[in-house]
């Protein structure tokens, strides 16, 4: 953040806000322009949730230009956060869960950086983490909020957790401090060259974290026109002026999924989950160097991954649409 | 794997505890259910004698149809969302939980204690830990504001006397402790293990076994229990898995994934 | 309310909410069979806004069957609640704004009632009124804001409004208490039989009213199937469990507007706003008697309107579809 | 109806206060519009120099565009939504305001102040009015969250030293009352009537004339005001609506329902 604040002062909020160009035009860039917006030390927010539309392209992105020092949220942190660890970009993880996945045992390599204290692990409730954001998406500076009351992950928050005694009813309330990250990286079906976005199925917590941060980067599986936008505006689920960069990633989310376009590449995670437990420090390196840093374009890295494996997922991903 | 004997069926410990976390719902209740164990019981029960239950799944979801063989890897996945009546933001399904809508929540944790605080955050030390574990997700939600039924191996490290790290609120120390720490609602119903039936003393808030799975002592439950655990005075008898129960988990999970 | 609290006590709002039966279960129903769950006296929040997404035929059979003593909250009020007072069915309105609409000058009916001091007119900002709601639907006692401060709007709310200074950032912010209503009425192009509801186009604050209210009932356009709703799961706006009660009622906001069904009916609004403003007592009987207490059945009510109207409210209101 | 007359073109008070509040907008920057002089203003704005200005109804909808002859009786309606880029809650788009998206909120009201607060609930004594007003919709929302442009038509009874009510919050008693009220942010920017447009002194926030509408006297002006008014050193001549401007008001609103 541009300060230590936890919640950043309502009128610097404003004054950011205001001070950005909101009007309606075009920001189409590529990966490594939109990567360049982004400044080591920053908050950046991963929309998506666990598996499930992680903006893997421009993470990717990040790490291939050695960003450093982020901190990173994410309400169910997976192997994208594994990686931004390993790679040094990021030293700081707000989340509620973190992990690779039940089906994979705990991640050996966040074990690795948070029991090492390489990292820190800042823990809050999953909804505490929705709430966060949501307050920041409202401009409020906190929203109350009845858990994380009587726990350890409460106790341990300390001064960033507060409780308060309702006006109106006299109960006891947690206080959540407001999140606006400095960035949120978005990946979604469809969006215009503007930066209006069509996001289908599952949302998790995109929309808010799109009003809460304070500038998106979207990622899109293609870039359509705004005349289209216009033809269905209730189905527009974030709008233009929170985009700073507009970039077209098709499979934007390998190996995790998107909804309704592939699902995830469960015998890459597979793969992944075998280097990286028998050994969390070698075994990311040599996944970063052969996915991350060897690839010359983000094609490239798809190819990596492998033709089949990319029809196998986009097969199962359509399944949605055969309800 | 122990495997059990019953009614000349073999089943895994995870399959007993699918059917007998199911056999505690009832028609018409609306359940958090996270994957594996949770989402196998809540389904069976569907199947079995609640057709008017509805699952909600953390990732976002209200009221899915569970598709054999493709059960989701996690809350958060397309897979969740088959059939589904409904499908919204995981702040708003979380929400659910505070607006009162939810009847049963399912947990579950590295550690057990004997208040029902559970741990799935750190075993040692919280600021010097053994093992950083992948925290609470939505438990400590699911636990501070509806009702739990907890599914777990029985197992002495993890049912302890005191977890080293309550990331999910049980009934905290006991008596009041709960409602006075600011969660007057909720609270840890029954444990479901692979030897009993467990519940909870409703003056001291202390595990208390209900009942017991075929064929094990109340010496069995004793050993693999890391605190004395009390025992209501007429324990009940638990009627095993029915073949019936056990062919349609196994139609759900037919490459046993999560009931191995 | 089934007590004087502003806030309904969190336990009390639990208990109701768990005593209901909220299982997936049909609950189709009349008109006159729904308004028999509505009780003298019970807080009623209409869904829609001013002159979109009315729901008509629900006040229509609640001031057919003589209800009394209602409080009525709206973000933006007009002729429907106008009818609601002059029926005798409600006394106390909770609203931003309250007139038929801006074309058509102050309504007289609202000044009559107000003015005379038959009926309470409680003003809240148009974005108080939609926080209420909102926190009411979030099951939290007040919702933090920054309006009303330094107003006569907020000043004439006395108890009911309150401010706290932020505890992170020492703002003076208000405290907006939550509004959980007895009832929502809310109209939706289709629904299934249980209450699962999909709605096209404007959303107002029906959403929040939803989770808001202690039950819905929800009257539809058309009754779809499970099996429909099930095919677009991501396009339900509001779940079955908060349903009470399911109408059919094929123009149920006449004559306000359905979105992407039938627009407003502007001529017939024009003689509604002619009567009431030459008298408002004599005006709004007449009227009332016309066109809520001598039609036999909604249809027959439909036919008042004439078909005619209802074919060109029903052709300009496609026009969102051509575009 | 007065008649103006400028440029041998003849235009009527509503369409001057459409020009003048359109001149007052930049390209590229986010308003919240009511529907009539607001809408049309801003419309006339997008039209004539910008094209990249995005329009925000109250009743949920971002960047519509205005279809020649279907203007919106309110901003509730489908017709609020034609072409529009997005479609959202009526608190999500009033929340644009608080989270500081929004550049210029349009307001009006029955009357308003020296220190630019505005009535539109109650004239005269509002626990015994003469008059019940429909009340503040968003106007107390909007004026208390960004900076706001007043049009209305100049007349003393509207005019007034202090309101009867302050629906919405201008600078409330003059120098820094408002922000010691709550509301450090916004305030009220610029007022448009049929005789001048209006700022507000800097320091004690007293209304105070800018600029003169053509052919009209200071005298005129302060006639037609209930209170003394300031008066820029060096007024401003106002260049009259031009036939290009009045022409696109004309298609946009055809039947004259909100031009007359």
């Amino acid at each position: 953040m541009s300060d230590n604040d936890l919640v950043t002062p309502y009128p610097q909020l404003r004054q950011e806000t205001l001070a950005r160009d909101r009007g309606l035009r075009e920001k189409v860039m590529s990966l490594e322009q939109a990567a360049k917006l982004i400044s080591d030390g920053d908050h950046v927010a991963l929309g998506g949730c666990h598996l499930s539309r992680t903006p893997t392209a421009m993470i990717w992105a990040l790490i291939r230009a050695r960003k450093q020092k982020l901190t990173v949220s994410r309400s169910i942190a997976s192997s994208e956060t594994d990686l931004l660890l390993a790679s040094g970009a990021a030293n700081h993880v707000v989340t509620s869960w973190f992990s690779q996945g039940l089906i994979w045992g705990v991640s050996k390599v966040m074990r690795h950086y948070t029991e090492k204290k390489l990292a820190v692990f800042e823990e809050w409730s999953h909804m505490s983490m929705g709430l966060r954001y949501r307050a920041g998406a409202m401009g409020i500076p906190f929203m109350p909020s009845r858990t994380m009351l009587g726990s350890g992950v409460g106790e341990q928050l300390g001064e960033k957790l507060k409780t308060m005694t309702c006006p109106f009813t006299g109960e006891e309330l947690a206080l959540l401090p407001a999140l606006n990250p400095d960035w949120a990286l978005i990946h979604v079906q469809r969006c215009d060259a503007f930066g209006n976005a069509q996001l289908d199925g599952l949302q998790f917590m995109d929309l808010d974290l799109a009003m809460a941060a304070k500038r998106v980067i979207m990622t899109t599986e293609r870039i359509v026109s705004n005349e289209q936008i216009r033809r269905t505006p209730d189905q527009t689920r974030i709008p233009f002026f929170t985009v700073e960069a507009v970039v077209e990633a098709p499979m934007g989310c390998a190996p995790h999924e998107c909804y309704g376009v592939y699902e995830p590449f469960f015998s890459h995670l597979d793969d992944y989950a075998h280097v990286t437990t028998k050994d969390p420090i070698e075994g990311s390196k040599k996944y970063l160097d052969r996915y991350f840093y060897g690839p010359k374009s983000w094609p490239d890295y798809l190819s990596e991954l492998g033709m089949d494996a990319v029809l196998d997922a986009c097969r199962r991903g359509r399944s949605v649409h055969n309800d | 794997m122990t495997k059990h004997q019953a009614n000349d069926a073999t089943y895994t410990a995870s399959e007993l505890l699918c059917v007998m976390a199911a056999r505690l719902l009832k028609d018409g209740q609306i359940v958090f259910a996270g994957i594996g164990v949770p989402l196998l019981a809540a389904t069976l029960a569907q199947q079995q004698f609640a057709p008017h239950l509805t699952i909600l799944f953390e990732g976002g979801t209200i009221g899915p149809r569970i598709v054999p063989g493709e059960l989701p890897p996690s809350t958060n996945e397309q897979r969740c969302t088959r059939y589904a009546n409904m499908v919204l933001p995981i702040t708003d399904v979380l929400l659910l939980l505070q607006r009162g809508y939810v009847d049963i929540g399912f947990m579950g944790g590295a550690q057990i204690d004997r208040f029902g605080n559970l741990n799935s955050s750190f075993i040692g030390d919280p600021n010097n830990p053994k093992t950083r574990l992948p925290g609470t997700g939505g438990g400590n939600d699911i636990s501070s504001l509806t009702n739990m039924i907890v599914a777990m191996k029985h197992e002495k490290r993890r049912f302890v006397a005191d977890v080293d790290f309550i990331t999910s609120p049980g009934w905290i120390r006991g008596g009041k402790s709960r409602a006075q720490a600011g969660l007057p609602q909720g609270g840890l119903w029954r444990v479901v293990t692979d030897l009993a039936l467990l519940g909870f003393d409703e003056a001291t808030r202390e595990m208390q076994v209900l009942a017991l799975q075929a064929g094990v002592t109340r010496e069995q439950v004793q050993d693999n229990t890391g605190f004395k655990l009390l025992f209501a005075d007429n324990l009940e008898a638990i009627e095993p898995p029915r073949k019936d129960e056990l062919a349609t988990l196994r139609r759900l999970d037919p490459d046993r994934r999560f009931t191995a």
